[in-house]
């Protein structure tokens, strides 16, 4: 059964519309991945999932209920956790209290200080180093980390690659078998398309706020992929 | 020696000054709301006090246990209702609904309680002093304040540090939209925050109504010196703030042994100088987000 | 230099009006209203009448002052008494103890006011936002706390202006009273022509969108510290005024932070961001404080009230509701292009904007 | 330095921190040109968009604009020497008209007042096929709109070099083809374009060259489709070790 739904979305930033009438779901412990280039509209979606936006059409269903006028911080709770882009770290706390912020509406689950440390390794000396003065690497690896806090049930991760060198993305990618190994189900939006067909079930390719092509990893072609990608 | 009496005054009068800058710092730090009723609200726990201790005949300090409960209380209902919604409205709308509190609260409570100034009384407390060296006397009141004022601080900075909701408060400060993402609800952080503040003030207020006579207008120093506090210590330190009120303190003593009539000149040109030479304050905030 | 547009411009020459029917009708009846109101003293004005009248032009210049700071330059001073101080002595010292007369104090008054904004600014300017609008009043704090260790400006007991000294009071009354509606007119026109020439234009754009209007050559710094100026001026020259009236200038009563408070209510009451504003503002002020006064300070805390309600409820005040959200302008500061009128080829927009809609 | 080159970029380079947004930067532009850069997000083209228009200074390098050396040339100066800007989400003066807010850029940097300033806003209003939308208030234009009113707000200020701040973003498919019109528009009278895009087929369909920037350097600069079709901008684009043969066997 589906555990996300997302149904003809329409989504306005003002009159901006970033999204025209974006349809997908994900199944429970499956992994999608969305790829697309910037300004596709990658990153709206994923915001419109968390409750950041809201869609002024369409619906968004969680476990077959509606959540599209849910705020953000009731979303927690029922198990979608966000590592937006940017990283967005409390940049005033250390790594280790942004961690705890992350279990601040905590489920039952696995996931814990304990575990994300086992998880990512590199945290595990920085934790009390405040957020503002950590590399890029830690601080994405950190809001990961931050996200699983809450031991969702749909963890999103935007642009996780963005701004980091190829070594430290390979380390990054290299956990997400341990998330989803838990169950997890992970939409994961994506400039490195690379990255995300290594660890995805399924790719959704968007362009300019619509989706131009869908398939498993084996069935896309080279070409395909750069033609959905550029609109040339 | 007259001056170094009026210096360790002033550091003890900066304990007051500290307690009446962290709540404004607090509201400022979490949701960039300069509350410019913040004085006047004093003003209303310094009232609430006198007329508890007057009908009651509660001591002075244990009016606090009703004080701080009622000013936290009407910190919660403001913020949830006044407040959030001006937060929502357009830029200058923050500053104006609390500039308008302002005068509302003053004017009920000069209606109420005419212009006359008023007290709480503390008996032989008021007078009372520990002779340090022959010319040097510190009085217990003034001591008495400045302890409180670094508990309340130290006490403030451990709960942001430590506990749950103080982390929340600090994300929400940080990225309130990233706060939201972890299931934090940043308008029941917004009404905590305040009502924390207004505790805080309560706190302020019983001791500006022992320390001295007030009136409803007396707020209007009190807002100022809370802000010079904020400033010279730098926004978001709260130890910064409690350096910022001593700094202002030894200014008010001293610039009345200087300027009898104008006892708090000094202190404002003080402020002004380090605004001028120093805009981001003594402690500038190591990070900003 | 390419100038780019030249060639394009080579057939057109674009006409602007920057005046409406309603605003010549406005334009009239304005100078009806003054030439009345001046004639006044001599036919249907008594000395009440004139003190009264005098009050509310007092009220008219404030609120325009804080108006164009707050609605036009987007800065919140809560520190205006400063400069409502600084004129009030400015003029008794120029005056009375320089000895320069009235109209030569009265104008030194103006300067000393202009000069004094000028270099606050320095310091003010380096605060934004709520922490700007308590800066203003520390520094109203300072200037009042300063003059009242100026021996020569009796201190903090005050000082009398003696300038109508052997006038009689009918007379007195009736010439401040005029010279408080010469400077009504003087003080909405200066803000009117101001708003009107290029710098207008300026403000609304640094309102709007500060970072914009830099990178299209607006001076943001400069033109918000030309309306600091102008707005201390302003307040300087009610301050002369309250001097004429008062004959008696005392430190706590003209540096009394309420006066702005009574600039915000009136500029909030009125609407905020148009010249009609505080007029209608002054007038709706001044009756609830003549009418609802006797109730005590009871009628501040009705005006907080409503002034809260208005910011969150009403943001436009009653000349928006009057003037049907802007759509009638008695004071026009805009720029309407009225020909020549856009060829059909040019305008494939609304045919676009149809197809939108659909 | 040949007479037709209007911008002249050497060796430009700024770091943020430890972030290096751009590296050694060397390219012109000519005198009339449409020039387009690309690259993949972090790629370091809004840096230098901002070091063009004088937002941000360098660490190292110079920027000539006709013949002089504008470095150190405050952002306000800039403007006033003919250099403008769009923003990349429109950011129209709301309260006033189209009209008005065209004027502010035509009297303020473009120095034209009074009939002069009038005529001169006029003039972009009609080269952006805004006039009919003169009188309405710029806070009711839909985004097309907007975003013409900051080709316009730019033009009216007689620059010689416009840049161009993904300009396209958020328009759909069918308003995308009029706000080409409108820079086609733009070239036509005159003036230089510098344009980033990630649009990337509304670029290619207009500029005569284009650069494709990474991690701060200029990765390929040339013809549009040549570039948009070399291995390593599509690489970039796509991903470190894009191969979807190997990712298909692994």
């Amino acid at each position: 059964m589906a555990l996300l739904e997302v149904e003809s979305i329409d989504v306005f930033y003002g009159d901006f519309q970033a999204i025209y009438g974006i349809s997908l779901s994900v199944d429970e412990g499956e992994t999608l991945a969305v790829i697309g280039a910037n300004g596709a509209g990658k990153s709206t979606l994923l915001k419109t999932i968390a409750g950041l936006s809201r869609p002024s059409a369409g619906d968004v269903r969680f476990d077959g209920t509606s959540i599209a006028t849910l705020p953000p911080h009731k979303r927690v709770p029922l198990g979608i956790a966000l590592t937006p882009e940017g990283r967005r770290m409390f940049p005033s706390m250390t790594i280790e209290e942004n961690l705890l912020v992350g279990a601040h509406k905590s489920r039952p689950g696995p996931w814990n200080l304990e575990s994300v440390y086992a998880t990512f390794p590199l945290l595990s000396d920085r934790r009390s180093r405040l957020a503002n003065n950590a590399s890029g690497g830690e601080q994405q690896a950190a809001a990961i980390g931050r996200a699983l806090m809450c031991n969702p049930r749909l963890l999103l991760l935007d642009e996780v690659s963005l701004g980091l060198a190829p070594v430290v993305v390979e380390q990054i990618y290299a956990s997400l078998p341990t998330i989803t190994a838990q169950g997890t189900t992970v939409l994961v939006v994506e400039q490195d398309v690379m990255h995300a067909l290594r660890v995805a079930d399924r790719v959704q390719c968007l362009l300019e706020g619509r989706t131009v092509l869908e398939g498993t990893p084996a069935e896309l072609t080279r070409d395909q992929i750069a033609t959905a990608y550029f609109g040339i | 020696m007259e001056w170094a009496n009026a210096v360790v005054q002033g550091l003890l009068l900066g304990g007051l000054y500290a307690l009446l800058a962290a709540g404004l710092s607090l509201m400022f730090g979490v949701m960039r709301l300069v509350n410019l009723a913040h004085g006047a609200l004093a003003i209303v726990a310094a009232y609430l006090g006198y007329v508890l201790v007057q009908n009651t005949g509660l001591p002075p300090f244990a009016t606090i246990i009703v004080v701080i409960p009622v000013m936290a209380a009407l910190g919660w209902v403001l913020q949830s209702t006044l407040l959030n919604t001006a937060l929502n409205k357009q830029a200058l709308a923050p500053i104006l609904v609390t500039f308008g509190l302002a005068v509302i609260l003053q004017n009920l409570m000069l209606q109420l309680f005419t212009a006359d100034y008023r007290s709480i009384q503390v008996g032989d407390l008021a007078g009372a002093s520990i002779q340090i060296t022959p010319e040097i006397a510190i009085g217990v009141f003034p001591l008495i304040t400045f302890i409180v004022g670094v508990i309340v601080i130290a006490a403030l900075q451990q709960y942001l540090a430590r506990t749950k909701t103080g982390r929340a408060m600090r994300a929400t400060s940080d990225d309130r939209e990233a706060a939201t993402l972890m299931g934090i609800d940043n308008k029941r952080i917004y009404a905590l925050a305040t009502a924390i503040a207004l505790a805080i003030v309560g706190v302020a207020g019983i001791f500006i109504g022992i320390k001295t006579q007030f009136n409803a207008y007396s707020g209007d120093t009190y807002l100022i010196f809370a802000f010079e506090a904020v400033i010279i210590g730098g926004l978001g330190s709260l130890w910064g703030t409690l350096a910022g009120g001593m700094i202002l303190g030894v200014a008010t003593t001293v610039g009345a042994q200087l300027f009898p009539s104008s006892g708090t000149l000094l202190a404002d040109l003080v402020f002004l100088a380090i605004l001028a030479f120093l805009p981001t304050g003594l402690f500038p905030k190591v990070v900003n987000g | 230099m390419s100038l780019a547009l030249s060639d394009n411009t080579a057939g057109h020459r674009a006409q602007v009006h920057r005046s409406t029917r309603a605003s010549l009708v406005g334009l009239v009846v304005a100078v009806i209203v003054v030439v009345s109101l001046a004639y006044g003293p001599f036919a249907f004005l008594t000395k009440g009448n004139q003190q009264n009248l005098t009050t509310l032009f007092i009220y008219i210049i404030l609120g325009t002052m804080w108006n164009l700071l707050a609605g036009y330059a987007g800065m919140v001073s809560i520190g205006q008494q400063a400069f409502i101080g600084i004129g009030a002595y400015g003029i008794v010292y120029a005056s009375d103890i320089l000895g320069l007369g009235l109209w030569i104090g009265l104008a030194l008054a103006l300067v000393i006011s202009g000069i004094v904004a000028y270099l606050v600014s320095f310091l003010a300017f380096r605060l934004s936002g709520g922490y700007f609008a308590i800066g203003t009043w520390v520094i109203a704090e300072v200037i009042y706390l300063l003059t009242t260790q100026i021996n020569t400006l009796g201190a903090g007991a005050g000082i009398s202006f003696t300038a109508f000294r052997g006038y009689k009071p009918e007379i007195r009354i009736a010439v401040v009273y005029w010279i408080a509606l010469a400077a009504v007119v003087v003080a909405v026109a200066v803000t009117y022509l101001l708003l009107r020439s290029r710098l207008g234009a300026g403000f609304t754009a640094v309102r709007d969108d500060a970072t914009a209007a830099a990178t299209l050559g607006v001076n943001v710094t400069r033109s918000r510290r030309i309306a600091w100026v102008v707005a201390a001026m302003g307040c300087g020259l009610a301050g002369t005024l309250l001097a004429m009236t008062t004959l008696n200038v005392q430190p706590g009563s003209v540096f009394k932070i309420q006066w702005t408070a009574f600039m915000i209510f009136i500029v909030i009451i009125g609407g905020v961001g148009t010249i009609e504003g505080p007029i209608i503002g002054a007038i709706v002020f001044y009756a609830l404080e003549r009418y609802i006064g006797d109730v005590g300070f009871w009628y501040l805390v009705i005006l907080g009230i409503i002034a809260i309600a208005m910011v969150l409820f009403l943001p436009k005040g009653l000349w928006g509701l009057i003037s049907g959200n802007g759509r009638l302008r008695l004071f026009p500061t805009g720029y309407r292009l009225t020909s020549p009128l856009p060829t059909p080829i040019a305008n494939g927009t609304p045919d676009s904007r149809e197809g939108e809609s659909s | 330095m040949s007479e037709s080159q209007l911008l002249s970029v050497r060796g430009l380079s700024k770091k943020f921190g430890r972030v290096v947004t751009a590296e050694d930067v060397t390219f012109d532009v000519r005198e009339g040109e449409a020039f387009g850069i690309v690259g993949p997000n972090g790629a370091g083209k809004s840096t230098l968009l901002n070091l063009i228009g004088g937002v941000i200074d360098p660490d190292a390098g110079s920027i000539e604009f006709g013949g002089r050396d504008i470095t150190r040339l405050k952002a306000a100066n800039r403007a006033k020497v003919g250099i403008a800007r769009s923003f990349q989400i429109p950011r129209p003066f709301v309260d006033m008209t189209v009209f008005e807010n065209v004027y502010v850029g035509s009297s303020f940097a473009g120095g034209t007042r009074g009939q002069h300033g009038y005529d001169r806003a006029y003039a972009a209003l009609e080269t952006t096929g805004l006039l009919g939308l003169a009188e309405t208030p710029a806070g009711q234009l839909r985004l097309l709109d907007r975003k013409r009113l900051e080709l316009a707000r730019a033009l009216a200020t007689g620059p010689r070099l416009i840049l161009l701040d993904e300009i396209a973003g958020g328009l759909t498919e069918k308003e995308i083809p009029p706000l080409i019109d409108t820079i086609r528009g733009l070239l036509a009278s005159g003036v230089t374009v510098v344009w980033i895009e990630h649009i990337v087929h509304a670029l290619v369909s207009v500029v005569d060259r284009l650069m494709c920037l990474a991690e701060g350097r200029i990765l390929a600069l040339g013809d549009p489709h040549e570039v948009m079709r070399s291995p390593e901008v599509i690489e970039v684009y796509l991903g470190t070790t894009f191969d979807i043969d190997e990712g298909r066997a692994s």
